[in-house]
């Protein structure tokens, strides 16, 4: 932790003139996740800059709200300093696509994650969101029994990836008619946000079994304590806090845990120095998300700060493993889930 | 003898109100020259091409903000308007050009209209404008939810003009910052508007009505916004109504770098677009520089002070 | 086109000579006219003629409905009642309002400039006479306008068109102001509402000067001032309001002061005369000392300021009076000391004067309010009794509970007077409070200070009225950032005050001020009004 | 006086939440006086920090606080941070306030010291704090406090305790500036700066204690938010837009020298409610950010210049007076006729 962004010793970019330059541009640090998904990073790359994987390695946050056109003069300044690759974590899903190209035109190559994009010269990396909201909604509604109300707090609508989860949660919901939408909140993945929504709500609906959302139900768990409520089936962030108090809470509900894989950040790392090499990698590659059962439930707990998000340890090795699943078509790969002496 | 006194003083007074637009300069030439230190690439026309064009649409935002801060009123949409903007020319402008272009006018007309009702009904600029943000927020989310869309390709290709032997975006900056130069500071237009910020009762005594000349500021401000959201379109190729959210504030401390103030009845083109710059090359120098990301944002509020610092300490020196 | 071009007026405009004025045209008529805001009935039944050629002066207590009357004239508002004729068109309610062609010809300068102060003297020009310049090229057409007239109102005027307003004195301001106004293709009536408050006597002259050559030309003029002598002197007659009318006209020929004073509200006529000041004041502990500040306006002054003493601050306006104020009032340089608290009287009342949101009392008891507190909390029932004291005394129209926005200027200003008084300080500085504030209210607040000075408090007071430093223990007369004389008691004379502040010609053998600098007249910031002779 | 201040202003915030609030039990038809409870429970925190942005906007024309939502997030981490560490939840909210008022003193001296107009002081003392969160965020093990938690969570018969107190503390509000001296200067300075100062008001620190003011109300509201939801980077975000629109929703002039502490109840309220509607009804934030910014405006321009300005306000003039003195005695503005 601390200076990651400092690229490691000026030695050791000094000797290794060969050895590739990755920068990282980052639109939005403002959430665990993202913190997360920028400590994994830096961990990793340095760790391959010790290997000798790389020569240096430098990470650039967009300061601010999640700002399309800072990250685009950011993004322009780093390509100044010639990066071999550049992995982009971005603030907009269209917005970045000139700048890339500009940087595909430099001959860096171009990594994106997190967010699908709309740029063919760049390599994209992300998670299934159909897989996620699969795995928020199913679980859930065989815990209720597949009746019951239920209220649906949506992500932050307008994005991509939350049309296509709120897709799948409207078909997977298709198939169970005993089961009543009572309100349909906007809880932008955030459990801040999700909890004041559902808080607005709680009043004006009937008994609820569960909420189906994107990560926010730590937060929506405290909108049904504020309201005297009994606590539903949830679906929860992925990160210490949550998971601690559903360990605690002992729910057993068919409340889960789902999420994106910050650990993503390191899986583009390794990409790219696959591109480096010259190896071929499709142009699009579909991760695991992060699942945590309940039969997880402990060890995950066990090994998350509070604000930090259960990430997959992707080695160089389980990425390659994890391509070769995606070329073949083959089950994904799931990485070991961490002990808590981590 | 008086007309040696008179001669005397209007210089120090031109001096005292051009100060702060000089020291702006002063920190953006340090900026550059620490760009230029750190990656000697900065320094041609590639180099400045790059770190300069995401200004520009700041640069023409922060001149909205100037003209609407001339009359004494605040902006705190501006931000969501230029991502409408931007919204709007990546799906109707290319739809169908006519109805776009339609819908251009009628942002910029709704502008006028909101400015109307701020004079009729006296409210305060900067409520209002919060207000309206929400509105263009929710437009921009209706037209596009999904930030995406392609800009049309004249604009693409005016996003993506490299003419040789000078950086780009050089051009727009000075010929947005001379065209507003001119109708705000030149023309007879300008002195209502700058009247209604300085004195609204002389405004009225002289009887011209301020209704109109805040109508024209909003208006002038609106098309600002437009030409702001078409240049980011162009350099983003798509539409995204929260991509310039940052634009509010930032473009508010543009305008004061720039010279601009809070009491209205000064417009200062020319330092806004320095001010614009300054702030733009801000992110650039602190990914120039090995800043730990955490502190990333602090290190941006320090150098705004600092400008904003050097500017008392030269205010001091010339009075 | 021709924006500076005097009016032509109606072709048989009177010899000036003639003094009966009555045979000219009539330019503007009123007959009862009525206005009132709210409860307030400012004009009650107003019937007026201004004729081509003459000139009116307007005299009124504060309150009395001059402005209203002006704003009338002028298209800005309508009345409620009543005609007003206009260039021999009577003109409905619906025809006024700010711009309307029906009083095209009439034209006014406000007291408090009407100026924008961030513009230039050209654009500002351009606001108020743009229908008679051109549309291309009308910055250039605007300054050799606002130029060449300003050349032949007050010679030696140092304004440059492309100054900014901002950047100019007051005098200079007001100057600008006087010429803006007159600046019209066809000039019919020019109102000029107390053009003098704030010029020096030369400017004054000159604009006077100018004022009777208009009204050879046919121009009517309507004089407001409290400034009675000088109304006298060039006004051809004197019209006299009180409480909303015009209660009298008279020829100014063969008119005096207190006959005019009669006029306006009677009783006062005798108390106006001056109080003699005490003993001097050199052997009471000095409360407050500047030796020999220097910078900031001022060069090597020394003003010493005894317990209990009135000391005055005299001389030209802007030679560094208010910088003395200013050192005294914050008094954070070594130069200065002052022993005790202070309270400030602010002469630009709209500015720095008047909380607008609030009522007489809580405007009156600001200052007031910390000295009664108790651990910081308000004593309710001390400042209420502090209130009913101070508004009783200087019998404050409206009371105690009156929005201050409501109260008209004279009493505005009793207020802010009141609330320097109604507080502890030891030190009260009177900054030019009394401009535009009419004789009865000003003979009131003399008294007033010199009964406060009676009880042992110390007062600085600095006035570009120099009759008015005849209520003062001693005068500190300033030029140029320097003290050129201290007079006391008997030596206190209007004469005297203007005899050394003139310094240069002067024959001002006993003022120990040696010779003075001959930079000193540039390097001041001022003043356009020092290049002349006394009158 | 005091019926003048208080006939309307107010008002109109309190409209718009029973209006929404009958809207919401027209749809629903059950649970009106849980839906008010549960407000009531969420709209402290909102107030907490519009009473400060309140004080702020009160100094007059320029004067705002736009670090509010950092400083929010960043006390939120230090409040829990120093409850774990101590074992006291008072230690806590103090460092909380404490946290506030650290961030206002980078304010105070950007404003005071070098002239910086306040809206970019903040802006830049918030980003100051922004990156403090950031750091205290890396890595952050603390819990908060579950007394806390129940405590805020508490509704004997349906009136949270929290709502009690901040009520009180609005009453304290109200006291302080009718009954204070500091409190009729702010006033003072808010009418026109040149006016009290030279009234003897001494300006600069009553401007240095209004934003320390602001600065630690919003550390507070973020020691309470971090207990109530859970310290996170983003906790404080939509405190800033908010706390300004409720403040002049409230009644409070936008331009200084009138405070409505009682106002910012209903509006905050409203914004609640309306979430609460918006939610419920199932809008997207489309509909959502169009109904809002559709219904400031719509009240703003409803209740206008009657309500939202006094009388015999020449608000419009008064915006003139420059915060600065001038070297030359500016100015006037002429007549304050008008209105
Ligand atoms: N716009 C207004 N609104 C309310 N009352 C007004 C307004 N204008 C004038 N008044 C009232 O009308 C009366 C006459 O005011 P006016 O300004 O005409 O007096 P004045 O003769 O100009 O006094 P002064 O010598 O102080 O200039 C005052 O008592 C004032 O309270
Ligand atoms: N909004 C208002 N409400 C009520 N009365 C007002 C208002 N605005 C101005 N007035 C009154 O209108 C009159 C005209 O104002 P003006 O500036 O001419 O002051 P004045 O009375 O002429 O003062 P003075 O002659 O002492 O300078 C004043 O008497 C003032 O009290
Ligand atoms: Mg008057
Ligand atoms: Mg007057």
């Amino acid at each position: 932790t601390g200076c990651g962004s400092a690229g490691g010793d000026n030695a050791a970019a000094g000797a290794g003139d060969d050895k590739p330059f990755i920068a990282l541009s980052n639109g939005f640090i403002g959430n665990g996740w993202r913190q997360t998904m920028i400590a994994k990073f830096e961990a990793a790359a340095t760790q391959a800059q010790k290997d000798g994987l790389i020569s240096k390695f430098k990470v650039v946050n967009a300061p601010g709200e999640n700002s399309a056109t800072e990250q685009v003069a950011q993004i322009k300044s780093l390509l100044l300093q010639k990066p071999d690759a550049l992995l982009i974590d971005p603030a907009s899903p269209t917005a970045l696509k000139p700048v890339i190209e500009q940087a595909c035109n430099a001959g860096i190559k171009v990594v994106v994650f997190d967010s699908a994009i709309d740029a063919p010269c760049a390599h994209v990396l992300l998670n299934s969101f159909k897989d996620w909201a699969t795995a928020a909604a199913q679980p859930l509604i065989d815990g209720i029994g597949g009746k019951g109300t239920v209220i649906v707090s949506r992500g932050v609508v307008g994005s991509q990836p939350e049309a296509e989860m709120y897709q799948t949660t409207q078909d997977i919901l298709a198939k169970y008619p005993d089961v009543k939408v009572a309100a349909t909140v906007n809880g932008l993945c955030d459990g801040a946000k999700a909890q004041k929504a559902v808080l607005g709500v709680l009043s004006s609906v009937p008994k609820i079994d569960g909420v189906i959302g994107c990560g926010d139900g730590y937060g929506v768990a405290q909108a049904f304590t504020t309201a005297n409520k009994p606590i539903p089936a949830l679906t929860f962030e992925t990160n210490g806090r949550a998971l601690n108090y559903w360990r605690d809470s002992k729910l057993d509900n068919g409340s889960v845990a789902v999420m994106s894989d910050p650990g993503q950040s390191v899986a583009a790392l390794w990409e790219a120095l696959d591109l480096l090499a010259g190896k071929d990698v499709p142009k699009e590659l579909t991760f695991p998300i992060v699942l945590v059962e309940q039969k997880d439930l402990a060890a995950w707990a066990g090994a998350l700060k509070p604000d930090e998000y259960a990430a997959w340890p992707w080695t160089q090795e389980l990425f390659r493993q994890q391509v070769e699943a995606v070329k073949s078509g083959g089950d994904p790969v799931r990485p070991p889930i961490p002990t808590a002496a981590n | 003898m008086t007309n040696l006194v008179a001669a005397a003083v209007p210089p120090r007074a031109l001096l005292r109100r051009t100060a702060p637009a000089v020291v702006s300069a002063v920190a953006l030439a340090a900026m550059v020259a620490v760009c230029a230190s750190l990656q000697p690439g900065v320094l041609t026309v590639p180099g400045l091409t790059l770190i300069l064009s995401a200004t520009v649409p700041l640069v023409v935002a922060a001149q909205a903000q100037m003209v609407l801060m001339s009359v004494g009123d605040i902006d705190l949409g501006i931000g969501n308007f230029v991502g409408l903007v931007t919204v709007v020319s990546a799906t109707l402008l290319v739809s169908s050009p006519g109805v776009g272009a339609l819908v251009l006018l009628g942002l910029v007309a709704g502008y006028a209209v909101l400015g109307a009702l701020i004079h009729l009904r006296r409210v305060p600029s900067l409520i209002a404008t919060l207000g309206a943000s929400f509105v263009w927020l929710g437009l921009g989310l209706f037209l596009l939810p999904t930030p995406g869309g392609t800009t049309p390709s004249w604009l693409a290709t005016f996003g993506s003009w490299q003419p040789a032997g000078f950086p780009a975006p050089v051009l727009p900056i000075l010929v947005v910052s001379a065209l507003v130069w001119l109708l705000s500071s030149r023309s007879s237009v300008g002195v209502r508007v700058r009247a209604l910020g300085s004195n609204p009762v002389a405004l009225r005594r002289a009887g011209l009505r301020p209704l109109a000349a805040r109508a024209v500021a909003y208006a002038v401000a609106g098309a600002l916004g437009v030409l702001s959201g078409l240049v980011l379109a162009s350099q983003t190729g798509g539409g995204d109504v929260s991509s310039a959210t940052s634009y509010t504030l930032i473009s508010v401390a543009a305008v004061i770098l720039g010279g601009g103030s809070f009491a209205g009845g000064t417009a200062v083109p020319w330092g806004v677009a320095i001010g614009g710059v300054t702030l733009g090359l801000v992110s650039v120098v602190l990914s120039l520089l090995d800043v730990p990301s955490n502190m990333q944002s602090a290190v941006q509020g320090v150098i705004v002070l600092a400008v904003l610092a050097g500017r008392v300490v030269v205010g001091k020196v010339l009075r | 086109m021709h924006v500076d071009n005097p009016p032509p007026g109606s072709v048989a405009a009177p010899p000036r000579d003639d003094r009966s004025p009555a045979a000219a045209r009539t330019v503007v008529t009123t007959r009862g006219v009525t206005k009132a805001y709210g409860r307030t009935r400012a004009l009650t039944g107003v019937d007026l003629d201004v004729r081509a050629g003459e000139v009116v002066g307007l005299v009124g207590h504060n309150g009395a409905g001059k402005s209203t009357l002006m704003r009338v004239l002028a298209g800005l508002e309508p009345c409620d009642q009543g005609t007003v004729v206009v260039g021999g068109t009577q003109v409905s309610p619906r025809d006024a309002g700010p711009g309307a062609t029906a009083f095209r010809g009439v034209r006014m300068a406000y007291q408090e400039t009407s100026l924008c102060p961030d513009l230039t003297v050209a654009e500002n020009i351009w606001l108020s006479s743009r229908h008679c310049l051109p549309r291309l090229g009308w910055r250039r057409a605007a300054g050799a306008a606002v130029r060449r007239r300003l050349d032949e109102m007050f010679p030696g005027h140092g304004v440059s068109p492309r100054d900014r307003v901002a950047d100019l004195s007051i005098a200079r301001r007001q100057m600008v102001e006087i010429a803006r106004a007159s600046l019209v293709d066809r000039l019919d009536l020019l109102i000029l509402d107390e053009p003098t408050e704030s010029l020096g006597p030369d400017a004054a002259r000159t604009l006077y000067d100018h004022v009777r050559r208009l009204a050879a030309r046919g121009t009517a003029v309507l004089l407001i001032s409290h400034r009675i002598g000088e109304v006298l002197s060039v006004a051809d007659r004197v019209a006299v309001m009180r409480d909303g009318a015009v209660v009298a006209e008279r020829p100014a020929a063969g008119l005096g002061e207190r006959d005019v004073l009669l006029l306006m509200g009677a009783e006062v006529a005798e108390s106006a005369a001056v109080t003699a000041p005490a003993g001097a004041g050199a052997d009471r502990p000095a409360l407050a000392e500047l030796r020999g500040a220097t910078g900031q306006g001022l060069r090597d002054v020394s003003i010493r300021v005894g317990a209990g003493e009135v000391v005055g601050l005299a001389g030209l306006a802007g030679q560094g009076q208010q910088e003395v104020l200013e050192r005294l009032w914050r008094p954070v340089r070594r130069d200065t000391t002052v022993r005790g608290t202070r309270a400030y009287v602010p002469g630009d009342r709209q500015r720095s004067g008047v909380l607008p949101l609030w009522s007489v009392a809580e405007n009156l008891t600001i200052t007031a309010m910390r000295g009664l507190a108790r651990g910081g909390f308000r004593r309710m029932a001390a400042e209420t009794a502090t209130v009913r004291g101070w508004v009783d005394r200087l019998a404050v129209r409206g009371g105690a509970d009156a929005a201050m926005t409501e109260l008209s200027g004279g009493n505005q200003q009793k207020v802010i007077v009141a609330r320097a008084f109604a507080s502890t300080a030891d030190l009260v500085l009177l900054d030019d409070p009394f401009r535009g504030v009419d004789v009865h209210t000003k003979t009131d607040l003399y008294a007033l200070i010199r009964e406060e000075a009676a009880r042992g408090r110390s007062v600085v007071w600095y006035s570009s009225e120099n009759a008015e430093m005849a209520h003062c223990d001693r005068v500190y007369v300033l030029r140029a950032g320097r003290v050129v004389a201290e007079l006391s008691g008997d030596e206190i004379s209007e004469e005297r005050i203007i005899a050394v502040s003139f310094a240069e010609s002067a024959a001002g053998s006993e003022s120990a001020s040696g010779p003075v600098p001959a930079l000193s007249g540039a390097a001041s910031p001022a003043t356009s009004e020092s290049t002349g002779a006394p009158r | 006086m005091i019926p003048r201040t208080l006939a309307r202003p107010w008002i109109w915030g309190f409209l718009a939440a029973a209006l929404v609030w009958v809207t919401i039990l027209a749809i629903s038809s059950q649970g009106g006086g849980q839906t008010v409870s549960l407000a009531l429970s969420l709209a402290p925190y909102l107030v907490v920090v519009g009473l400060g942005q309140m004080l702020v906007i009160t100094a007059g024309p320029g004067n705002i606080d736009v670090s509010v939502a950092s400083v929010v997030s960043l006390a939120g981490f230090v409040s829990v941070q120093v409850a774990a560490t101590t074992g006291s939840v008072a230690l806590g909210i103090l460092a909380g306030i404490g946290t506030g008022l650290a961030i206002a003193v980078i304010s105070v001296v950007a404003i005071l010291g070098l002239s910086v107009p306040p809206i970019i002081a903040t802006l830049a003392a918030g980003l100051v704090a922004s990156s403090l969160t950031l750091s205290l965020a890396d890595g952050f093990t603390a819990v908060p406090d579950e007394g806390l938690r129940r405590l805020l969570n508490l509704r004997p018969a349906g009136v949270p305790v929290l709502a009690v107190a901040v009520a009180a503390l609005t009453a304290l509000v109200v006291v302080l500036l009718r009954r204070t001296t500091y409190g009729r200067s702010l006033l003072a300075v808010g009418q026109s700066r040149p006016a009290a100062e030279r009234a003897g008001v001494p300006v600069a620190r009553v401007i240095a204690v209004t934003y320390l003011a602001s600065g630690a109300l919003a550390g507070l509201a973020g020691a309470l938010l971090a207990a109530y939801i859970a310290p996170s980077p983003d906790l404080g975000t939509r405190y800033l837009l908010d706390s300004v629109a409720v403040v002049v929703i409230g009644g409070t002039l936008i331009s200084g020298g009138r405070a409505v502490p009682v106002g910012i109840w209903g509006s905050a309220l409203f914004f609640i409610l309306l979430d609460g509607l918006v939610n419920l009804v199932g809008w997207s934030t489309a509909a959502q950010n169009l109904l809002k910014g559709g219904l400031v405006l719509f009240v703003l321009f409803l209740a206008g210049g009657g309500a939202l300005r006094g009388p015999a306000t020449g608000a419009r003039t008064r915006r003139r007076s420059r915060p600065a003195a001038a070297t030359t005695p500016a100015t006037i503005t002429g007549d304050t006729t008008h209105g």
